[in-house]
């Protein structure tokens, strides 16, 4: 129960193409984290896997049947909508009682279901409110909650933290990874946000463009990306990608993390202009302007000191460097 | 603190009432007013002499006033009820069918439901005194192909039916309204409340009852005080179906047939404007109070939501 | 310049006729008059003149409705005086009756014409029944009885769907041989006689009687229904008024008669309505009341009668001057003049005035008495309650 | 939305409901059409069957075109019917506008003052209107006839245009507002595109009663300039004798022409806007 | 030209308080990210700037004259709305281009100006769809861009990059820094990411439940937080929070953020057993149950590996730790 295959599913709305051939296999239990540039297809995927769009092409199968005519009512899922899309004439409560009233659920058995979820998520002030009434955040809980009370076998949220602030951001996340053990639900969970997409999940699909570049466990995707496109895409700041022959390396690009360089005032491999200096706190991202490499980013843990224009030199850490042929591929 | 200083005056808000206002008080409401305040006048050897509320004790004491009034307000009555019933929820209901995703034939349907109600009363009427006349025998007929001959009377020539039968003219006349409105009022449900009901396995039935219909009650909110106004105001069917004298025996008569004969006259008599104007101004007041309530009690009390 | 007349009337009917025959007709002997005909529909004829007028906006000839109708608009001064528009005296005081004040001294429209009452027949029907033309009530019902034994056609063809046909061509039809047509009328007048006097009642008791002759269903049954389903030669007897003879020319297929109301006893004196019903007016606000007049006088000659009486069977002129007449069954209808006493409608002439409005309630009550949801003797108290409601003769 | 949200009983009794509909609100007007095509005995004798050569007859055609210049009613009707609605909908729009969106002193004694409208027949007023129109020269002109129908049709547009106003999210005016839109272009540019499916809403239900009317035309511009075809019709009606062929002839022309505006704004219907403005 | 001064504004809703008094004062051409968790008041506090809500009381001041009878479009002000608040019948081109079209800006220049938002954005292929037929950060960016194009002298951003993906954000983020120096506009920004606040603020706000918490520069929040919840809600990981009196401190809490602890298997201040690891990548989460600390969080920088159940020993860096009273305050 909760096993999702998705067999080249492509969609179209008009001639854009914005599914091109979509493949994956998603077990019975796991955690699926989409990501991947604004636009690429990741909430199209959601709502044709939920049948709330009919692919062009393709099969969707749950639980081992062809979904195709099974109506999203009859799917066994829950989605979190990216645009909440909450009833607007129900309270809070109602907004997540509603389609366990409509289940035939007991009411007893509804309020304590409501109960957890808005005590998951902070809500229980609110839950006589209507969504007009409701901050931004807010509404995007509600929107978690009335997925999280139905306890369906296969969860689609959709950028469901975006609007929640980070210590909220942290308790919900842990929150959902507590449902994901206790329900063993599969879940399907679209983000933008690095950790997120790190800490959940067991497997990280990477889409670009309607297309799917890489699937992979979170480190799996950090330690060994596939392609340029990846390895840009996963860690922030992003990866540093170097021209080889700048450097007189056979290929055609050389990517470094910012976190595998390290600065030295005195000596190193690239010398360089500091340019501008980020202080976050816990670590400084430092823009050097290099002779050799061009413009890369640096991170550095903790406080930094570091005035534009001061010069510095930066080091690759030994191993932690990628190659990337002409087609973007990684070269091992 | 110090004082806010105080808004400007936001004269777009006259120039947005303007032109409205201006039409419709020249056009609109100086004549009717005009006409009204003669009910409070009587002519004697042609002059028009104010009696103060002298018309309405004679529209209220004298029977040969009352006895119709009462008896036109109590069809009205009638006619209102079996429009809310019947025209209203099958409006709704046509509307809600309308409305469903990719219905094909959408088009086709909602204009074709639409039709009658773009058709003159001398074409409803006509089309349906023949449909109905036991002599040209189009019911009978139709009813014989279904065995039901035995039921057909000739029910707009029968004191106890005509009535009923001329609202269900009427509501087939008109059931396109209240379709477009509350069609337009489904439609601008946005869809995503409609997707997220889907997936929480509201469908059907229920999603209707439980999404859709709270938030498309204004619109119902509206069509029932339509319909209200329309039904206490209506004349043209019964006056072209039946006569001026709502017949047989008045069974037919509501208050727009009643005040026309009283304020026009019809054949012998002599139209009345005073008497008349009383009587509008009654059915004013009637229809006045219905719509206070609902823009007092009922409209404010709806909740309406944004999309 | 040209002058030009516009004359209202509710006689859509008659348009092709004025446009064809009657305006062509006058402007050749005035040139420089142009005459417009414009009628609207019956139904609204006379809310639309009556806002006209009081705007102002009405046409310079006025077509009048016999007695108060027309009597209300000259008392309110939107009709100008006629008594001395060369052309009256062509007409009989009878005639002018129905458009003077009551006390006779000014008349403010010219009398066209009057319509004559009785019953139009098929004579294809009765001859392949043999019948015979009723001239008594007994003979009238045999017939009915006898159209209805055979099977093959309605035996008669009336509704009581649009209550006026009860009314004018039931009651007002044979009331007259009852109440002893301009005597009864007179006394009622007076307040000598009330309508719940046995010769008023005895017409309701008869039109009560006439119940299972009529076709199924005539409770729904509209006076078009009756015209098309006696000139489709599926009813045998019509009852009717003298203005269908020219449609029913037209349209019916098969050879038509007409008989006056029957009498009770052979010999008896028959009494038919011979009810004056049009005439034309001058708006008073005319601003071409010469050209008008001029038009009028020509509208009370002989030769406006000619045209207009052949014109219109059955549309029979109240001039002076006998008018000859080509239609063979108008000639039937007219003839009836001469054996026959003649009277106007019972509820026009003073009676038509008040609330309740006693010709209104005759519509109703004709209709409830067929449709047999009142008695006759009902029906009478409630038509002479509601006249005594506001009705007090002799003051 | 996809095809899997739809059942196919469901479907299926959709269109049951809405075909058995159709025939029910069909019935009588094909009846009207068919039997304008037929001659009276036609009509009378079968009404119910469609013309055959028996009863085939253009007479009723015959007559509407040969009496008096229909082509030139039907543009009277055209310009009176669409410059009325064009008024009625740009006034009405803008006064339900300024009921709904702003808070006045007097705003709801407004939207009550403006609502007196529909709870009077305004026949009542035609001597008072008809003595205006004299006093200005207008009778007999379409000019008159557009101002009243203009006014006749206001109340009922203001009434439902601002229950659907009411419904425009006050973030996207007010997004309008910070963008330094006045309040004229937000409601031009921004709340009118919005309730586009109610305006045309309104178009129907405004331009049904004065197509159809026949008082006014009889009463303000009975000329045969400025005839409509309402008007032009009633010719037919006689006191005892109607030419039924004629205004069947008449009236079915006459359903065309509304017909097809109503179409055209019923497409406006769909065309509406799908949401996605207000996440 | 752009300076903005709140004076003791109060907002209420019916009986909910919202806004407890907010006093403020931004110069001319600063930079004030308002931070504070979902609810705080955040939204509601720039639509009393705009004039779209009227303050129960208190005043606003913009550039030195009470605005509070000035309509929003007479503020010269941009917004960026949370719900988006798009156009949904105008075409992207269209949303952003009608502010301009009636301030009577000229065709060429308005053409010109979309087509710099829309690059700064990435929006160009969309330029004629309509907000329906985008994605949700499509839609996002749309927001901003119709913002942007105004160049007003005060901008208002409310969580304007929230459903936009790492790199993606980054971009914009820096896009709209260098879009301040352009413009030498005030902008307010409303952020839920640390990132965000930390690199773009002159000046950070904080909030909490209607009221401001503390006001200062990124690192002096982080550095010297007025009280524990300053402490706990910027940097994140949050700091870790431990009873005074378990330490035998005289403070009431002791908080030590996650990163200025270090770990040692061997030897260290407080021993702990392993609970749980967050990889990231570029760093690692612990969570380590500690005997004397209780549960705390351990940031590392970079790769770490430690199982669950393993014992570690976790130091507080010297002269990182934070000391707060029972009242919550810093104790300095
Ligand atoms: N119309 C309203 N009626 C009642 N309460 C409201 C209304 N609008 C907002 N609120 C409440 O006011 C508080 C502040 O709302 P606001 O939108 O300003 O929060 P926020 O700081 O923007 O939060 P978020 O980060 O979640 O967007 C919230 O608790 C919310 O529930
Ligand atoms: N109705 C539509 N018509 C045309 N194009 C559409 C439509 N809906 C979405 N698109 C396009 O399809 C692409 C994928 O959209 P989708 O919403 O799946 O993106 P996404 O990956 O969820 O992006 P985001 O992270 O911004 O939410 C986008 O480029 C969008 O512009
Ligand atoms: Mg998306
Ligand atoms: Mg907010």
């Amino acid at each position: 129960m909760g096993s999702l295959v998705i067999e080249n599913v492509k969609k179209a709305f008009g001639p854009v193409e914005v599914l091109k051939g979509i493949n994956l296999e998603v077990t019975d239990g796991e955690f699926v984290v989409f990501v991947g540039p604004s636009g690429c297809g990741k909430s199209t995927l959601l709502r044709v896997i939920a049948g709330l769009e009919d692919s062009t092409s393709g099969r969707v199968v749950i639980d081992g049947a062809d979904v195709s005519a099974t109506p999203p009512a009859k799917r066994g899922i829950a989605m979190v909508f990216q645009t909440y899309a909450l009833y607007p004439h129900l309270t809070v409560k109602n907004n997540m009682g509603l389609g366990l009233k409509q289940a035939g659920t007991p009411a007893a058995e509804i309020d304590r279901r409501i109960g957890i979820a808005s005590s998951m998520l902070s809500l229980e002030p609110y839950l006589e409110r209507r969504p007009a009434e409701l901050s931004g955040g807010q509404r995007q809980r509600v929107a978690i909650g009335r997925a999280v009370v139905r306890e369906p076998k296969l969860f689609l949220f959709d950028e469901p933290l975006s609007n929640l602030d980070a210590a909220l951001r942290v308790n919900t996340r842990l929150e959902i990874a507590q449902l994901h053990r206790r329900l063993k639900a599969t879940m399907i969970y679209v983000t933008h946000d690095q950790v997120e997409a790190m800490t959940l999940a067991d497997k990280i699909v990477v889409l670009n463009a309607g297309r799917i570049e890489q699937i992979g466990g979170p480190m799996e995707l950090y330690n060994s990306p596939a392609n340029e496109f990846v390895a840009g895409f996963i860690g922030s700041p992003k990866m540093n990608f170097i021209d080889g022959a700048r450097l007189g390396e056979t290929a055609k690009t050389i990517g470094v993390r910012p976190e595998h360089l390290t600065v030295d005032a005195k000596s190193g491999a690239w010398k360089g202009t500091v340019v501008h200096a980020e202080h976050l706190g816990a670590d400084t991202n430092l823009y050097l302007d290099c002779e050799k490499a061009g413009l890369i980013t640096v991170r550095i843990f903790g406080v930094y000191d570091a005035e534009p224009g001061a010069t510095l030199y930066a080091t690759p850490e030994p191993g932690k460097t990628y190659r990337f042929g002409a087609d973007g591929k990684t070269i091992k | 603190m110090a004082a806010r200083p105080k808004r400007p005056f936001r004269w777009h808000i006259g120039v947005f009432l303007a032109p409205a206002v201006l039409v419709y008080t020249a056009i609109m409401i100086l004549p009717l007013a005009g006409t009204l305040q003669l009910s409070l006048f009587r002519n004697i050897d042609q002059q028009q002499v104010f009696i103060g509320l002298e018309n309405f004790r004679t529209l209220f004491g004298d029977p040969n006033w009352s006895v119709g009034f009462w008896n036109a307000l109590r069809n009205n009555v009638w006619f209102f009820i079996i429009h809310m019933l019947v025209q209203n929820p099958i409006g709704v209901l046509l509307a809600a069918l309308l409305s469903s995703p990719r219905l094909r034939f959408a088009a086709f349907y909602r204009t074709a439901i639409f039709v009658p109600t773009i058709l003159s009363f001398v074409i409803v009427g006509f089309a349906w005194k023949l449909i109905l006349s036991p002599l040209w025998g189009v019911a009978p007929h139709l009813m014989d192909l279904v065995g039901l001959k035995s039921l057909f009377t000739p029910w707009l020539g029968k004191e106890q039916y005509a009535l009923t039968a001329l609202s269900l003219i009427s509501v087939w006349q008109f059931i396109g309204i209240p379709m477009m409105l509350i069609y337009a009022a489904l439609l601008s449900i946005p869809e995503e409340v409609i997707e997220a009901a889907e997936c929480d396995g509201i469908t059907g039935m229920s999603q209707f009852w439980k999404i859709k219909l709270p938030l498309i009650l204004p619109s119902i909110g509206i069509i029932s005080i339509l319909t209200f106004v329309g039904n206490f105001n209506a004349f043209d069917l019964i006056y072209t179906a039946q006569g001026a004298l709502a017949g047989p025996n008045y069974s037919t008569d509501i208050l727009g047939t009643y005040l026309y004969r009283a304020f026009f006259g019809f054949q012998l008599q002599i139209g009345d404007p005073n008497m008349g104007a009383a009587i509008a101004t009654m059915m004013f007041l009637i229809i006045l109070g219905g719509v206070c309530v609902y823009l007092f009690l009922v409209q404010t009390r709806l909740r309406r939501y944004q999309f | 310049a040209d002058v030009t007349l516009n004359i209202e009337s509710w006689r859509g009917d008659d348009l092709t006729i004025w446009k064809d025959k009657l305006i062509p007709a006058f402007e050749a002997k005035n040139p420089g008059i142009k005459v417009v005909f414009a009628p609207s529909a019956p139904t609204e004829y006379d809310a639309a003149l009556g806002a006209k007028l009081a705007a102002g906006s009405a046409g310079d000839l006025i077509t009048c409705r016999p007695f108060d109708k027309s009597l209300e608009l000259f008392k309110k001064g939107n009709l100008a005086d006629l008594s001395a528009l060369p052309g009256m005296e062509n007409f009989s005081p009878v005639a002018k009756a129905a458009w003077q004040t009551d006390d006779g001294k000014s008349s403010f429209c010219v009398p066209m014409a009057s319509v004559i009452h009785g019953f139009i027949y098929n004579k294809d029907a009765f001859d392949k029944l043999g019948i015979k033309v009723p001239t008594t009530r007994d003979e009238f019902f045999a017939a009915l009885d006898k159209i209805k034994a055979d099977g093959t056609y309605i035996p008669m063809a009336m509704g009581t769907k649009d209550l006026w046909e009860a009314a004018t061509m039931g009651y007002q039809n044979i009331g007259p041989n009852y109440w002893k047509g301009e005597e009864g009328r007179a006394a009622l007048i007076k307040g000598e006689q009330k309508l719940t006097d046995k010769q008023w009642v005895a017409p309701f008791e008869e039109l009560a009687k006439w119940k299972p002759y009529l076709g199924d269903g005539f409770e729904a049954q509209t006076y078009p229904d009756s015209q098309n389903l006696f000139t489709l030669g599926r009813a045998a007897i019509y009852p009717a008024g003298s203005w269908e003879i020219g449609l029913f020319n037209t349209q019916a297929q098969f050879k038509m008669g007409a008989f006056p109301p029957p009498v009770e006893k052979a010999g008896d004196t028959c009494y038919i309505s011979d009810h004056t019903d049009i005439g034309i007016g001058l708006n008073a606000a005319s601003k071409n009341a010469d050209a008008a007049k001029t038009f009028l006088t020509w509208v009370a000659s002989p030769d406006f009668a000619t045209i207009y009486a052949n014109a219109l069977p059955g549309f029979f002129s109240l001039n002076s001057a006998p008018v000859k007449m080509e239609d063979p069954l108008a000639q039937e209808f007219v003839s009836w003049r001469d054996k026959c006493k003649s009277t106007i409608r019972s509820t026009y002439q003073i009676l038509g005035r008040g609330t309740p409005n006693l010709e209104n309630e005759t519509w109703v009550e004709s209709a409830n008495v067929i449709n047999g949801t009142d008695t006759p003797e009902a029906a009478a108290k409630k038509l002479q309650d509601g006249l005594d409601s506001w009705y007090k003769p002799g003051k | 939305m996809s095809l899997a949200t739809r059942s196919l009983p469901r479907t299926i009794g959709a269109h049951a409901i809405l075909l058995t509909y159709t025939v029910i609100a069909l019935f009588p007007v094909i009846l009207v059409i068919m039997n304008s095509f037929k001659s009276r005995a036609g009509i009378f004798s079968e009404p119910l069957t469609p013309p055959t050569p028996k009863t085939f007859d253009l007479i009723g055609y015959n007559t509407v075109i040969g009496q008096g210049d229909f082509i030139h009613y039907f543009q009277n009707s055209l310009v009176v019917t669409v410059a009325s609605l064009f008024f009625v909908l740009l006034f009405g729009a803008m006064a339900a506008f300024a009921l709904s969106e702003y808070r006045f002193r007097g705003n709801t004694l407004m939207g009550l003052y403006l609502a007196l409208g529909i709870m009077i027949p305004i026949r009542l007023g035609t001597v008072a209107i008809l003595q205006l129109m004299v006093a200005s020269g207008l009778v007999n002109t379409l000019t008159a006839l557009i101002l009243v129908y203009t006014a006749q049709g206001l109340p009922l547009a203001v009434f439902i245009l601002s229950e659907f106003m009411k419904q425009v999210s006050d973030d996207l005016k007010n997004a309008g507002r910070i963008d330094g839109l006045s309040e004229y272009t937000i409601f031009f540019r921004l709340v009118l595109p919005l309730v586009r499916p109610s305006m045309a809403t309104v178009a129907v239900f405004t331009m049904i009663p004065i197509w159809n009317d026949l008082w006014f035309p009889l009463i303000l511009a009975p000329s045969e300039e400025t005839k409509t075809v309402t008007l032009g019709a009633q010719l037919f009606l006689g006191q005892f004798v109607t030419n039924w062929n004629a205004i069947l002839a008449a009236l079915s022309l006459a359903i065309m022409p509304v017909l097809i505006l109503y179409v055209i704004f019923s497409r406006q219907l769909i065309r509406g806007i799908t949401s996605g403005a207000v996440k």
